[in-house]
């Protein structure tokens, strides 16, 4: 710093002490700390957690016609559907609905994707697990993880 | 200076761009690729600056769009050239030194070497790679 | 003294790729001799990951989500920028309030970014405290990006005339909360910053003359602090920045000082744009009717946003298929950090450590 | 020392003395760390160790344990004998110090007539150890650790030293009870302001803490010269570092706060509530500087402190005399 001797002495002490006064005001304030066991944060109403299918109230089922736009549309391929067509009817309907928490990247293009919104986001952010395999949810069963 | 009154007398033909449809207030496509370093020298004297370089192959051959601007207003100006693949380009580098790495980037990704380059090598992609990703011949080995 | 130097060998020492102040996976490999720097050699490529050959197969709509994950710390800047271009491309205009929101958002995540910037800085300088007092103003700005656009980093909020939800009134509220803490906090936090040792770690270091800014293409905070005027917002208005009032802070000396400056009063600025911009939300829709399956016109398009660290352009140029042809990224940082290897020699390890920081550059934006 | 019986033989009081300092030294090693986390967390808006105790109180205890059951790596391009001698070089100097400390008029392990050179002869030592870390570990960051260490080392002896010496001439003793005797009516900070000031300067300078933490700068060289420590090893320079904090604020109350002269609590309270008020003044200073650079850290020392500890000599001499 371009300074002479004693005007750097001068601006030395001046700040040293202002920064130790700053720091001393703030060692008496009230931290901000989340105990996060404990307290838990409120989750915003339009957080995007992992994703589950939603139930028609009427039937009891979920409302999805299996017309795989979600499976298309994930940049990451993270969901898997398994469809077949009973031979009775010739409607697709949906066996198993794959969705891989290691692979999705929660940008909800499924959700928006979806005609019948059938399926929408949780407040599940707590989806650690211990091994990959385990990430892999089968949703049309057993819903989603633990809410 | 207006960008047409700075390259007259070039082996240029204008290519009509609306800004507010493409972002870009001008563009030339340069016929005669040696008179890039021309095309840089003057813009250096009025005051732009090397946006960037974009490369693309073009199917039969690669296309380089050299991105001026001004800092002031924007005076964005894309010179395209056209070169066949792995052809050598003049440099711009020691004119503008941001074009040292664009360039690097170009040859990394395309493979068009650059005559003049201080230090030409692969830039992004990691060492030992084979061919250029940018490429559409590009087929992954795996 | 010359002869002398070939007997003795040369002493390399390896910055990175992993090292606590590259802020990225960046590797820049210095002759040494004792703490002087003698020469520097920046080796780039370990966080590429093909993103602009990935594009080419993949949708329109599909490229959104990896455009935050560029620059994870300005992601809806880079949001703006792509929606921009394709928006240029369809010749679709958001109405008036999803722009507001736009500038609203923008602005927040530029402050988020210079905050992260500000406690990364000095901690490379050794000081851990201001890191946590402005990592706790940043901390509330996350929280209001997960009020309303659902997600805290990754926000994939934009879309193609607009924006996906609206602003709720809970979010006004925190705006509100926040522009008035944060004044006091910068002071706060300035007045423990700039002590004496401080500022003789960063003043009258690092210089970048103007001819360098123009010569190696610099733009954003880096540019501004020697002084050259270079800001998207005003050489290039896009969005509804001509409606809002704001100055652009600039330096003198063009060193690593005058670059902390000018970052520190553009928060400040940032805050006031804001707070303008609560002020003149209009009413209305907050997006515009876009076509489900995107395809854009055959040409090029190009949309340059000011993101954190300065000028960024998208190019995409379309053959009228919903994949872009070719996607490419003009980064600010790739062109920022271009100068290091001139800046560096000469310096001290230590200060080797302080120009980088005040550079502020992401590694994944430049390896893309 | 009075103490009846068998302890009044020389073994027991050897015994004796050495149980004294090993509570002491594991008290402070459990204390001084837990502060250092609970000042830090404050002075930072957040709150510091909750979990393991009430408040975090045994959180020190509970990394101690982890760090005894980490493994001991060795690397393997490392000089195995100095890389297993240096931490135990750095930690025994602090141990040895505590001979002399007069923690209150009757407990004093033993009040050496040279008490003042000895505790700042013996100091000296741990630099030595880790420049043998630096060098054993056989990596660039920590050589350049080590060179530095000892640059700083030796250049924060002189202004120490000179701060001291206005004392010794006040007292003229080199015994540390006379000394806190000296002071019963007015401590020397009275007098001696500016030595003390200069004295708190070299002494964190002297334990590589921030904003002199240079040896171990973590932006710049990793981890300094314990880079390559792991495991016990590791919390031995840990501790070590701990301990000097608690040895070098001892000292300074010692000479300038009176020792353990004091109104109405016992002298024992009144030195341990002095000593850990120098400690909380340390961490303080640690949590709101950045860190100098190496050259500048010399300036300060040589163009600084060192001719204001002069001045201050010749003008205490001077008034010495007048009086």
């Amino acid at each position: 710093m371009k300074a002479s001797y004693f005007e750097k002495v001068g601006i030395g002490i001046k700040t040293v002490i202002k920064g130790m006064k700053k720091s001393l005001a703030y060692f008496f304030k009230k931290p901000v700390t989340l105990q996060y066991p404990h307290q838990k944060k409120v989750i915003a109403e339009r957080y995007r957690g992992s994703i589950r299918l939603t139930i028609n109230p009427e039937t009891g089922k979920h409302k999805c016609i299996a017309c795989t736009n979600c499976e298309k549309i994930c940049p990451a391929f993270a969901i898997t559907l398994k469809i077949e067509t009973p031979e009775g009817s010739k409607k697709k309907e949906l066996k198993e609905y794959y969705v891989d928490l290691g692979k999705c990247i929660y940008c909800g293009l499924c959700v928006d994707s979806c005609p019948v919104d059938a399926i929408e986001h949780s407040k599940v952010y707590e989806v650690a697990e211990r091994s990959k395999e385990n990430l892999i949810l089968r949703l049309d069963t057993i819903g989603e993880k633990n809410v | 200076m207006g960008v047409v009154s700075i390259l007259e007398n070039l082996n240029l033909e204008k290519v009509d761009k609306e800004y507010s449809k493409s972002g870009f207030c001008h563009a030339f496509l340069l016929k005669d690729k040696s008179e890039i370093r021309e095309v840089a020298k003057r813009f250096k004297e009025d005051g732009y600056y090397l946006e960037t370089i974009v490369g693309y192959d073009k199917g039969e051959g690669v296309r380089l769009v050299y991105i001026f601007n001004r800092m002031d207003k924007v005076h964005r100006t894309g010179i395209y050239i056209d070169v066949a693949y792995f052809e050598e380009v003049d440099t711009v580098s020691d004119i503008f030194s941001s074009g040292i790495w664009c360039e690097s980037e170009v040859y990394d990704l395309l493979g068009n070497t650059f005559k003049g380059h201080p230090s030409l090598k692969r830039l992004l992609t990691p060492e030992g790679l084979q061919g250029y990703p940018l490429l559409k011949s590009w087929k992954e080995e795996d | 003294m010359e002869e002398m130097k070939d007997i003795r060998q040369d002493f390399y020492v390896n910055m990175g790729p992993q090292h606590p102040s590259t802020h990225g996976v960046l590797r820049i490999v210095l002759r040494v001799e004792g703490e002087r720097v003698i020469s520097s050699e920046t080796v780039l490529g370990y966080a590429h990951r093909g993103v602009e050959k990935m594009a080419e197969s993949k949708t329109y709509v599909q490229m959104m989500p990896v455009m935050d994950r560029f620059d994870y710390v300005s992601s809806m800047l880079y949001e703006w920028a792509y929606v921009g271009a394709m928006e240029r491309a369809l010749g679709i205009t958001p109405p008036e309030r999803a722009e507001f929101i736009r500038v609203i958002m923008g602005e927040l995540n530029r402050m988020a970014s210079h905050f992260l910037w500000v406690g990364a800085f000095l901690l490379d300088l050794g000081a851990f405290t201001p890191f946590l007092w402005v990592f706790d103003a940043r901390e509330r700005i996350l929280d209001m990006f997960e009020e309303v656009t659902g997600q805290r980093m990754t926000n994939n909020y934009f879309k193609i005339g607009g924006v996906h939800y609206d602003i709720t009134p809970e979010f006004l509220k925190m705006v509100d909360d926040f522009l008035k803490m944060i004044y006091e906090r910068m002071q706060d936090v300035e007045v423990l910053i700039e002590s004496i040792i401080f500022l003789e770690r960063v003043k009258d270091l690092g210089f970048i003359t103007k001819e360098d800014v123009f010569n190696y293409g610099l733009t954003g905070p880096v540019a501004r602090g020697s002084g050259v005027l270079v800001d998207t917002r005003k050489t290039e208005p896009y969005s509804v920045y001509e409606k809002i009032n704001f100055e652009i802070p600039l330096g003198t000396k063009g060193d690593c000082y005058d670059r902390y400056r000018v970052r520190m009063q553009e928060i400040l600025q940032s805050a006031k744009i804001v707070e303008q911009a609560v002020g003149m939300l209009p009413e209305g829709p907050y997006a515009e009717k876009a076509p489900k399956v995107v395809k854009l016109p055959e040409g090029e398009y190009y949309f340059a946003v000011e993101s954190a660290r300065g000028l960024l352009g998208v190019y995409l140029l379309s053959d009228g298929s919903t994949k872009p042809y070719r996607f490419k990224l003009r980064v600010p940082s790739f062109a920022n950090l271009s100068i290091i290897d001139k800046l560096l020699p000469g310096n001290k390890i230590s200060d080797v450590v302080a120009i980088l920081g005040s550079v502020d550059i992401v590694v994944p934006e430049i390896d893309r | 020392m009075e103490f009846t019986g068998l302890l009044n033989t020389f073994l027991g009081k050897v015994i004796l003395s050495v149980a004294g300092v090993m509570i002491v030294f594991t008290f402070n090693a459990l204390i001084a760390v837990w502060l250092e986390r609970k000042i830090s967390g404050h002075i930072q808006l957040r709150l510091g160790p909750m979990e393991v105790g009430p408040h975090g109180l045994l959180q020190s205890a509970a990394d101690g344990l982890k760090l005894i059951c980490k493994e001991i790596i060795t690397p393997q391009g490392v000089d195995k004998k100095l890389f297993a001698m240096a931490p135990y070089m750095v930690f025994f100097p602090s141990l040895l110090m505590f001979i002399v400390i007069p923690f209150s008029d009757k407990l004093q392990v033993q009040d050496l007539n040279i008490g003042l050179l000895y505790f700042f002869s013996i100091s000296c030592i741990a630099t030595i150890g880790i420049f043998m870390a630096g060098w054993a570990s056989n990596n660039k960051y920590s050589l350049m650790g080590a060179v530095r260490s000892i640059a700083q080392s030796i250049a924060y002896e002189i202004p120490i030293i000179l701060s001291i010496l206005s004392i010794v001439i006040l007292t003229q003793s080199l015994r540390l009870s006379e000394i806190v005797k000296a002071q019963s009516n007015m401590w020397f900070i009275v007098p001696q302001f500016v030595p003390f000031i200069i004295y708190l300067i070299s002494a964190i300078a002297e334990l590589n803490r921030t904003p002199f933490d240079i040896p171990e700068a973590e932006s710049e060289l990793v981890a300094g010269f314990h880079t390559e420590y792991s495991g016990m090893r590791f919390a031995i320079f840990f501790m070590a570092e701990y301990t000097n904090m608690f040895l070098v604020s001892a000292m300074a109350t010692t000479l300038f706060l009176g020792g353990w002269n004091g109104p109405v609590l016992p002298p024992v309270v009144w030195f341990f509530i002095k000593t850990y008020a120098i400690v909380f003044v340390i961490i303080w200073v640690r949590w709101t500087f950045p860190r100098l650079r190496p050259d500048q850290l010399m300036n300060f020392c040589w163009k600084f402190l060192t001719p204001l500890a002069l001045i201050n000599l010749l003008v205490t001499t001077f008034i010495l005399k007048l009086l």
